[in-house]
């Protein structure tokens, strides 16, 4: 079973939701690490987002706005990222209004790559690539594996989940909390924490499909 | 949370009005969020255009003028600007010698403007950058986002935009700021947290009887925590690091002793003092000096300081007129 | 209480340290606490100086150069200073034409400065000396104390310092000094209270979702306390009664908007922009504007208006260079 | 009875010390009313004038020199209110080392009236002037119906602290206190409340003389 560009803007609007209701957590995790601002960066730019969705028309098309709103709306550092992120998640789905399993895959580790190539984090930097590696390995997996997108995005989030849990006891060496040094370790990476949002909106707008 | 606004998502685009009010040197793009001087480029002139998050006022905006920037592109509170303000301050400053970019060391500053930089040669506009780094709080290492961009930004923007103003040409331009970057250092310290308007509550606890050392511009806390002490115990605690840093003997140097914002000026005026009293002893020269709020973190209360190596030639630049809201004199 | 302080005690001793140092314009006589300009007053010069308590820096230290006073007398925090800095700030100042003393209407400012006016007196020094009462929170009555002198303070002072400067005589000096006077009002408020060093506590308590209007410079609580409201309320209170008190409208003003200390600069061009909405309403025409911390009150957060009636000749004398730390242009 | 200088230099120091062990509680209700600083302003001044004190000589000059000194020193309202009172006490004191009651009540008088010339405050502008001038009424009274000086300055005292209560129930017309109008209410004179110490001091020092 593929998913239906209207099960994507579903996405789109679970993950909006996720990040306004946890606008203040996200804004808390980023005050005790960095900024205070993480929450209304991510809420800015998918307000943006939502307000643009209302007409998808193509995966690739849909995808590629989606990453340019946030790119010119959210700034920071999740700006460019998450903006990279849809970007190059966009340039596999294809014109089309229907995502195989394998397109979605290789969407989503486009994605990821672009993520890495654009802010040089690595596994253990403590940033969202912490979350967003796994979901997207543990999706990999399972769809390789013949499980439906269902299965395989409850795995991701599942993943992204663990991923976000084990940035508490990292030292960061990457983006604002890299300042804190030793000081950042026992907090939890906001931008995992929203990346995890991702995959779990994600595995719930496909639930059932 | 009480601050002088009408409302939290409103705080920049109506400070931008007032800025435009106040300063008949410049023009606002409000679309964009760009501050640009009044008249356009001179052709044949670099331009020098900045930019970063709100809340660090004067800084950009207030130092957009003759002699210094020709734009400013206004982030969110505290978040780097987007690319396509950048983008647009390029073009539109853009006067045929090429653009140079003024980055503040931040992941997030460094990646917009990265994409910025890249759209913009795809246009056919000469962009150069610079990323300022001098903050000694933030250790360096080829691992980490690298040292923080925080005073030094002040200093450069004023010196490099005085070479533009002098018709350098972008290879003279960029040489200056590579020197100006290279030989400048800074360090900084929190009384209080600021409060970010939309998170509407300070961005950390700290005791009455407490206070961070090495915080950058953002509320981020610093380095480590640890009791109120006096003003010459501070002083030492900015200047030690910096001076263990680099050795600024030997040159004439321009010293910045910077508030965060919520710190009155007779507080500065004598931390001041005890920094010269600190550089006096180490043997150091300074030329020049800046005391007051230029590159402030919203209400923090607190100071940095910053000093740079300098020589005879960026003395002259810094000497050179400049018309701003945030620095003026010579005309 | 937290403030860059080594002592409570030493507070203003140690910034004028820093100033002095800061400032290569200017020489400190710290055993009487005298800003002076580093030159003599230009014989055939009227001298201008002023003075008061500490604690509203840059007024009255930073605004000592060219073009502006010839010395300023520093108080002890929110205290007068007493007659005998005065004297020795009159008769080191004076040019042989004359001292005008700038004093602001405080009991207190204006005793002090009289008894120094007679015993300069005695020593054959002309001294005249102008009152400014410009705070339209206070009623004024030949029964009380009169008016508060604030913001207008600042603009007075450059421009009876440019007069002075032109080398008009004592009574050219005084009569734009008397016409600057009358038409210029401010009001102030506050969002908290300032700290003062030596009671090491709040002047006043405030809760957080309340405002003080009508405050003075010294933390002395203001004519009403109302709940925190918007920035646009906020202006309509400040410059509703300034309006209400004197006519503006028909000549070129000039707009004040001063930060009391505690408040950043995006606030105050926040502010300013809604304040100009409102004189725009008004009919009123602004002809120049300051926006900024130019006369404090330690660490206070808010805001007061400033305007001045002005005209051609006030105008020209405003556009006057001026070298000093506080405001400088045109040099 | 006529009064030493020893005795006059103790008033002195008594005076100091009530301002030095209030100087919190002076401040505190110059907070209220004013700007905070009425128990620095006072101490600062009483510390100048005792380091002056060891060697008093003639009961004229002494005073002379204690009033100059509170006007270098104190500055704000009180220096040359609380100044001008001594500098005036002084002028009716004589060269000698005794004073006589009757030269005390004079002095006293005098330095009312100089404290009310320069500062033109009347009974009932809530100032200092409102406890100053029923002592001053109320030794002028003792001294005249044959009282003792002991006698006659706890009196003053006893009406200075009077005067210092009345002032709570007025509308502040002089000083900084004017500014509030009538939310100056409900708040004692912090200026008074110095005077009342002034007359205390007087008295404990007499006693027993
Ligand atoms: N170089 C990087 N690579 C990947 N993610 C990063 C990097 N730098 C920062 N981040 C992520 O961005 C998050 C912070 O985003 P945000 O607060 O919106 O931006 P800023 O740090 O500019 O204020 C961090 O929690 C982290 O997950
Ligand atoms: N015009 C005046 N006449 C008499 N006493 C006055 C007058 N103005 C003020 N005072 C007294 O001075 C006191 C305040 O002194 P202080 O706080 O030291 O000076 P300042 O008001 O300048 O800060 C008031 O409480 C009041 O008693
Ligand atoms: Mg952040
Ligand atoms: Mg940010
Ligand atoms: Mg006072
Ligand atoms: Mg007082």
């Amino acid at each position: 079973q593929s998913a239906s560009v209207a099960t994507l803007v579903e996405w789109l609007h679970q993950f909006g939701s996720l990040v306004e209701q946890n606008k203040g957590y996200l804004t808390d995790l980023d005050s005790a690490i960095g900024d205070a601002d993480h929450g209304s960066n991510m809420a800015r730019g998918m307000t943006a987002v939502l307000n643009q969705v209302a007409d998808p028309g193509a995966a690739d098309a849909l995808f590629k706005k989606v990453g340019m709103t946030l790119v010119s709306s959210v700034g920071g550092a999740s700006g460019p990222l998450y903006g990279t992120f849809f970007m190059r998640f966009a340039t596999g789905l294809g014109d089309g209004t229907e995502v195989t399993p394998e397109a979605l895959v290789s969407s989503l580790r486009a994605g990821l790559d672009g993520v890495i190539s654009r802010g040089k984090a690595e596994l253990g930097d403590k940033t969202m690539v912490d979350a967003m590696t796994p979901a997207v390995v543990a999706i990999e997996g399972s769809v390789a594996s013949g499980e439906s997108l269902a299965d395989a995005t409850r795995a991701g989030a599942e993943a992204a989940r663990r991923g976000r849990e084990s940035t508490i006891a990292m030292v960061a060496r990457k983006g604002r909390a890299s300042y804190l040094g030793e000081r950042s370790k026992g907090h939890q990476d906001p931008g995992a924490t929203s990346t995890t949002y991702l995959f779990e909106a994600l595995a719930a707008s496909l639930d059932g499909v | 949370m009480k601050k002088l606004i009408n409302n939290v998502d409103d705080v920049i685009a109506d400070a931008l009005k007032g800025i435009e009010l106040s300063d008949d040197n410049v023009r606002v793009d409000h679309e964009h969020r760009v501050i640009y001087r009044a008249e356009k480029t001179r052709q044949g002139k670099v331009a020098v255009i900045s930019g970063g998050g709100s809340g660090h006022e004067p800084l950009h905006g207030g130092f957009v003028g003759v002699g210094m920037l020709d734009a400013a592109c206004a982030g969110q509170m505290f978040t780097s600007p987007t690319p396509d303000q950048m983008l647009a301050a390029t073009s539109e400053a853009d006067g045929g010698a090429g653009v140079l970019h003024i980055v503040k060391n931040y992941t997030g500053d460094v990646m917009n403007f990265e994409m910025a930089g890249e759209m913009a040669a795809d246009s056919g506009v000469r962009v150069e950058t610079v990323v300022v780094a001098d903050d000694v709080a933030v250790q360096d290492s080829l691992y980490t986002a690298g040292r923080r961009g925080v005073g030094l930004t002040v200093l450069l923007e004023k010196i490099v935009g005085a070479a533009a103003e002098e018709g350098r040409d972008m290879d003279g331009v960029l040489e200056i700021a590579h020197r100006v970057n290279a030989g400048g250092r800074s360090m900084g310290m929190a009384l209080t947290s600021c409060t970010v308007p939309a998170a509407g509550k300070p961005t950390f606890d700290l005791p009455d009887d407490e206070m961070e050392i090495g915080v950058g511009i953002h509320g981020e806390p610093g380095r480590h925590r640890e009791p109120l002490s006096s003003a010459r115990d501070i002083a030492k605690q900015l200047v030690d690091p910096i001076l263990h840093d680099l050795d600024f003997t030997g040159a004439p140097c321009i010293v910045m002793l910077n508030g965060m914002g919520g710190t009155p000026l007779i507080e500065l005026y004598l931390m001041y003092g005890e920094v010269v009293r600190l550089l006096d002893d180490a043997g150091i020269t300074i030329a020049r000096n800046l005391v007051g709020n230029y590159i402030t973190s919203l209400d923090m209360a607190g100071c940095s300081v910053t000093i740079l190596k300098a020589d005879d030639e960026i003395l002259a630049l810094w000497d050179a007129p400049v018309k701003t809201a945030g620095l003026r004199w010579g005309v």
